[in-house]
């Protein structure tokens, strides 16, 4: 029943556009992948979009105008994505442009965005998203994937204090690359993985290439893959084999949809996938209180119970629209050249997912120590805990 | 090496079976339809929401996900071979079965989401199995009765007789008063369980999937290419050599190349030997 | 038809200035990326269209013909600085290549084994395009360069897409028109009544799929430039799907069908966005009803109903033979 | 003279054999029957002759040239033209379009030359039209070279056919039962284009079950039984033979 929350999510857009009534309204276009395969992050996120301008709108707009949001579902399909990307620059001409979701259809809408000279808040993990003289405009609000790749290599190295890695990424897109940067990053610090290799993320048995890593003498094994299905194949693999090995990688391994696919719940254990500090409560079981607190708003809209996704995504969302009203407020108004200036003098934006800074040099503004690692099994509620130190 | 043999003897035990389903389809209508594969994934996803959604016990789950193949399969044939196979126009039962096809797997990622889904444990047996796991065995077995079955029934049965008497010469079957209609409705029916007891069979190795379709109709034809149109043993061997040629190259080259792989199987079979390993050579028609 | 192709002719020619001055009217950009977006698509079809529609080869695997030629124009101009009509020719040479190379083993075979083997082929270029990561860029993708002045900007773009979508359409109508479409019709409608006259089949089927290659290579080329950014996620299997029930849904046999086909097709999803809802579910829909009621296809449903409305012929005359000026049609072809 | 020749051709089907050391030569300006029961080998000739199978023993010949191998398009090209039991036509094709496809053979120009539209492929198209319009209009199909052949009453379709195969420029015409289905006149009509085609010097191959149309029209008449030949002849000879009249004619 999953494609009723984005059509939901679709009439409310629509609902806020047209009561929209402020003079010169900020519009802002979202380019979310809403249905389609790996719709799950987009659905999530576009709550915390949603929610955000709702909320900015209820106090009266951004300098009192109105935000406008203008929704495509993109559908993951890159060329969809880049018609839609022209509509928002041509034919609605907004002042922003949200996303895409998937790393994918960003590569292809970016550059069209920077074209039309229009600030681009970058959702997609890939490095090459972000060119301060190729894209000027575009900045990043989500960590990089060498962020989490780095962060999970430290951990596998320095915490765990294992060496002998095996990397196992899926053949999409997503995978390959992941892996590749992932085998540079670990080489980069000077261990050679004692195995690597690509699977079909449809492939039924991982049984075969886990007895392979553990012939190469592998003591720890990181897979690069955002595909929930393949990932819980590798846990139960391991389970099934008795391996005691720890596995640390894609923060897709602490997914919530893993817990269904496991054989048995304790195969989730010592398995460690990166996350976020905002989204990971401390030793005291709390959360940081920005998180705390937009929980305890959206928690109503999200129909009151424990929130059964990762609400990092919601956080992401929520913030691409502050990050806009922050640029706004700072640069006076909706000139594109004045708010790249604003946004490129930003330090240390509170955010609930992060605080974010960008320079003229820079344009990801995640920063580094806003990654940690979870233990992936630690799902409560949309948010993790922390590893305990060994 | 055992594991990879085990694995690949599974998942080419589904190939297997869906291609013995190709053939049970094609023999009353010299049709192959594109929806073979999806009447699979039919059987793993009913499967799947029947134990798990809806919280039955597997062997009603079992009947009920078997019923929904069977209605499948003559859906295909009352929507995409009936209207179709009347008119002459032979490419036409190609574009109705694809058709049908994407509209059935389409339907399914609308309802069922595009991730897959757990499918659930059949048998009580820990996980620890090994490569003795149900998962494994399960469709391997399966697949073996359920040819010995379709061999029994070509020999013993009225209607298995009908159907061995209309794949050989369906214009004769008719004028010998043979119900050629209502016989090949009943095949289709018939292919819709078995390809649903495939995919429910193999749930476990598969998950409830919507993709799961597509690769199938592939991969079941290509086994069934390989193994000789029409030709059972053939749908067997054709699919325990594509299992296992699947699982050994992904174990020694890696699994970026499996699509490359398993066609190149057939296109080789298909230089050497035409009609596949156990097909008949077919006079060409005038 | 000298006399009654004037008035398609005029109708084609006020199309083509309308299309042509697009950008002067259009409302905005986005309406011209459609349209260039159409034109590349339609590149495809048209050259798909001499397969599927006239030769009734049922190939749902263009879009990794269409791939190589992204990828190609991508690789030569953007990594290897040649010039991009170069590339674009070599784009269109290795399409025409690689249409040989999966035609020669695959057009022997019979219909369903021919559609397997091109969905197969999509599936391997797909595989490859990521598995050789190094070449293609892998996963992240490639960016890709546009054209230089004046086909540097959108309307130049699209002027340009529109001009060789022009030749390529003038080209696919003078085949079909030509005893060579007819050949085709015939392998497609009646392949013992074409062999009988003497048509070449194997070697027709060839060269019409060697050209589908060399139209998808090219318009593989244009479409990489006009998104200026390719990843594999951009060429999945669904497209392949897309451009095949453009040519089913628009009509086989014909040339106006199909584009008529590519361009609603293209444009309606963009256009309503329930439609857009149901994705590839809505090509399947369409694809089954077209099938079931109006077989060849929803252009040739105008043509039927153009028929019922022109006067009909008052009783047949009877068939008469005239002995006489049959034997003097005869002698007169008579061969040396 | 060079006829057209099937010297001793054999057929087999799996254990069956379709046609035993079975010969038979068409001249140039004659008509030849072919007559016996059903599934005594007379379309499976007509096959052989044409090249839709290949033969298992003797050879099939026109003069000195051994076609035994040659694919169907071979034979078309040296003057084999045929038309089928169930007329084969292009449905959504308008009658000439049709004719004008018996004459592919003729079109010299490769697939570059028609996609640029020379004026070479144009000249081509011209000539080929006359011709075809020449040749319907005296079948007496002039009335409907537009028309669509799925429109075509059944004796339409067979004349269209026999125009189709005379586009060809044969010098052999093989017809597999063409009077099957016709009216009397209309098999009249036949008869005319048939001793037309005669007397433009084209050997004719006529297969048919109505035996006083291949008796009364015929200048030889072969006889098939059970893949073997049994008679061979002139009309009157082959008529009152009893062997003929006892397995096929009947008393």
């Amino acid at each position: 029943m999953d494609f009723r929350r984005p059509l939901a999510a679709l009439l409310l857009s629509l609902a806020t556009v047209s009561t929209a009534w402020a003079e010169s309204p900020i519009r802002i276009g979202w380019l979310s992948s809403l249905t389609g395969a790996l719709s799950s992050a987009a659905v999530a996120e576009n709550q915390g979009v949603q929610f955000a301008v709702e909320e900015i709108n209820q106090a009266g707009g951004i300098g009192g105008r109105k935000i406008e949001l203008v929704t495509y579902d993109t559908q993951g399909d890159p060329t969809k994505a880049v018609n839609f990307a022209q509509r928002l620059a041509f034919v609605d001409k907004v002042h922003f442009v949200i996303g895409p979701v998937n790393s994918g259809e960003s590569l292809a809408t970016v550059p069209i965005v920077a074209k039309a000279g229009i600030p681009n808040i970058i959702i997609g993990t890939i490095d090459e998203l972000v060119d301060p003289k190729r894209f000027p405009r575009a900045f990043r609000a989500i960590n990089t994937n060498r962020q989490w790749i780095t962060s999970a290599n430290d951990y596998a190295l320095k915490t765990l204090k294992k060496s002998k890695i095996a990397i196992i990424g899926d053949t999409s897109g997503y995978g390959t690359s992941s892996a590749k940067t992932a085998a540079e990053l670990l080489e980069k610090a000077g261990v050679k993985p004692v195995f690597s290799t690509l699977v079909d993320p449809n492939k039924t048995d991982l049984t075969d290439e886990l007895a392979k890593a553990k012939a190469a003498g592998a003591d720890v094994v990181m897979p690069w893959s955002a595909a929930t299905g393949l990932l819980a194949r590798l846990l139960n693999a391991r389970g099934d084999m008795g391996w005691k090995v720890s596995i640390v990688g894609h923060p897709a391994l602490m997914a919530p949809a893993i817990r269904k696919l496991l054989n048995k719940p304790e195969y989730w254990t010592d398995a460690y996938a990166a996350g976020y500090v905002s989204m990971t409560a401390g030793a005291d079981g709390k959360l940081p209180a920005a998180t705390k607190s937009l929980v305890d708003r959206m928690r109503p809209k999200l129909g009151g119970a424990e929130i059964d996704f990762m609400f990092w995504w919601v956080a992401l969302g929520y913030d691409t629209v502050h990050i806009v009203e922050h640029a706004v407020k700072k640069a006076g108004g909706t000139d594109p050249a004045a708010i790249q200036k604003a946004l490129e003098t930003t330090s240390d934006l509170k955010g609930v997912y992060a605080d974010y800074t960008w320079t003229p040099q820079d344009r990801n503004g995640f920063p580094d120590v806003g990654v940690v690692m979870n233990l992936a099994d630690s799902f409560k509620d949309g948010t993790y805990r922390a590893p305990k130190a060994p | 090496m055992l594991g990879v043999l085990i694995t690949g003897l599974a998942i080419g035990a589904l190939y297997a079976a869906t291609a013995l389903a190709y053939n049970v389809m094609y023999s009353t209508s010299k049709v192959l339809s594109v929806t073979t594969g999806h009447l699979a994934m039919l059987g793993g996803v009913f499967g799947a929401w029947f134990v798990t959604e809806l919280g039955w016990h597997p062997v009603p789950a079992l009947f009920a996900s078997l019923a929904v193949g069977a209605f499948a399969g003559w859906l295909t044939d009352v929507i995409a071979i009936r209207r179709v196979l009347a008119r002459s126009d032979e490419h036409l039962w190609l574009l109705s079965t694809l058709a049908l096809a994407t509209i059935v797997q389409q339907g399914v990622a609308l309802w069922w989401g595009t991730e897959p889904k757990p499918f659930p444990r059949l048998l009580p047996q820990d996980f620890t199995a090994g490569l003795a796991d149900q998962k494994y065995w399960l469709p391997i077995g399966t697949t073996i009765v359920m040819a010995a079955a379709l061999e029994l029934f070509y020999r013993r049965t009225l209607y298995g007789k009908l159907f061995v008497a209309m794949s050989e010469d369906a214009f004769a079957a008719r004028a010998r008063g043979v119900e050629t209609d209502r016989l090949r409705a009943i095949s289709y029916g018939i292919a819709g369980a078995l390809g649903a007891l495939a995919g429910f069979a193999a749930g476990q190795l598969t998950f409830a999937f919507f993709a799961v379709g597509l690769t199938l109709t592939l991969n079941g034809f290509i086994a069934l290419a390989v193994g000789g149109l029409g030709s059972n043993v053939g749908a067997l061997v054709g699919g325990a050599a594509l299992g296992l040629l699947n699982a050994f190259s992904a174990n020694l080259i890696g699994g970026e190349y499996q699509n490359t792989v398993s066609v190149g199987l057939l296109m080789i079979v298909l230089l050497l030997k035409p009609e596949g390993l156990f097909g008949s050579r077919r006079v060409r028609p005038v | 038809m000298s006399g009654t192709s004037l008035r398609p002719m005029a109708g084609s020619v006020a199309v083509l200035v309308a299309l042509a001055t697009l950008p002067w009217w259009a409302g905005d950009q986005y309406q011209i990326h459609l349209a260039a977006l159409i034109a590349a698509w339609w590149i495809l079809v048209a050259g798909l269209n001499l397969v599927v529609g006239f030769g009734g080869q049922l190939s749902i695997g263009h879009v990794g013909l269409l791939a190589i030629g992204a990828y190609a124009f991508a690789i030569l101009a953007g990594r290897h600085d040649w010039s991009p009509w170069i590339a674009l020719a070599a784009s269109g040479g290795l399409g025409g290549v690689c249409g040989l190379l999966l035609g020669l083993p695959s057009l022997r075979l019979p219909g369903f084994y021919f559609a397997m083997a091109t969905m197969a082929f999509a599936l391997i270029v797909a595989e490859l395009v990521l598995a050789l990561g190094d070449l293609t860029g892998g996963g992240v993708g490639l960016s890709v360069p546009g054209f230089p002045e004046p086909f540097e900007s959108p309307a130049g773009h699209y002027l340009l897409m529109l001009g060789i979508a022009t030749i390529i359409t003038w080209c696919a109508w003078n085949v079909a028109r030509f005893p060579w479409g007819r050949a085709l019709v015939a392998i497609r409608d009646n392949p013992v009544a074409a062999e009988s006259v003497g048509v070449p089949v194997f070697r027709m089927k060839l060269a019409v799929f060697v050209a589908s290659g060399v139209t998808a290579g090219l318009a593989g080329a244009l479409f990489a430039s006009l998104q200026s950014y390719i990843t594999p996620d951009t060429f999945v299997f669904e497209l392949g799907l897309f451009f095949f029930v453009c040519i089913i849904i628009g009509g086989r046999g014909s040339i106006a069908g199909p584009l008529a086909g590519t361009a609603i097709l293209t444009a309606l999803p963009e256009l309503v966005a329930p439609l857009a809802k149901l994705g590839t579910l809505f090509y399947g829909l369409l694809l089954l009803a077209v099938v079931l009621l109006v077989p060849e296809g929803i252009g040739r449903l105008f043509q039927v109903i153009l028929e019922r409305l022109r006067p009909r012929e008052t009783a047949s005359p009877v068939l008469e033979p005239d002995a006489a000026r049959l034997a003097a049609a005869i002698r007169r072809q008579e061969r040396p | 003279m060079t006829a057209l020749v099937a010297d001793g051709v054999t057929k087999r089907f799996g254990g069956l054999t379709a046609l035993a050391a079975v010969s038979l030569d068409v001249q140039p300006g004659e008509v030849h029957g072919l007559i016996g029961p059903n599934g005594s080998g007379k379309t499976t000739l007509l096959n052989m002759l044409c090249g839709y199978y290949p033969v298992d023993e003797g050879a099939v010949r026109i003069g000195e040239e051994d076609l035994s191998r040659a694919s169907v398009q071979r034979r078309a090209a040296v003057g084999i033209a045929r038309t089928f039991q169930k007329p084969r036509l292009l449905p959504t094709q308008t009658v000439l379009e049709n004719a004008m496809l018996g004459g592919w053979r003729d079109t010299r120009t490769g697939f570059l030359a028609a996609a640029l539209s020379m004026p070479r492929v144009r000249a081509e198209q011209r000539e080929l039209r006359d011709r075809a319009q020449a040749v319907l209009e005296g079948l007496g199909l002039g009335y409907a070279l537009k028309r669509r052949a799925q429109l075509l009453d059944h004796a339409e379709s067979r004349f269209l056919e026999i125009g189709r195969a005379l586009v060809l420029r044969p010098r052999f015409v093989l017809l597999d039962e063409p009077a099957g289905g016709l009216t009397g006149a209309e098999i009249e009509r036949l008869g005319i284009v048939i001793r037309t085609l005669r007397d433009c010097g084209i050997g004719v191959l006529l297969v048919e079950h109505h035996t006083e149309f291949v008796f009364g029209i015929c200048d030889r008449v072969t006889t098939l039984n059970l893949g073997r030949m049994i008679r061979h002849g002139t009309p009157h000879e082959v008529r009152h033979d009893p062997e003929v009249i006892r397995v096929y004619l009947g008393s």
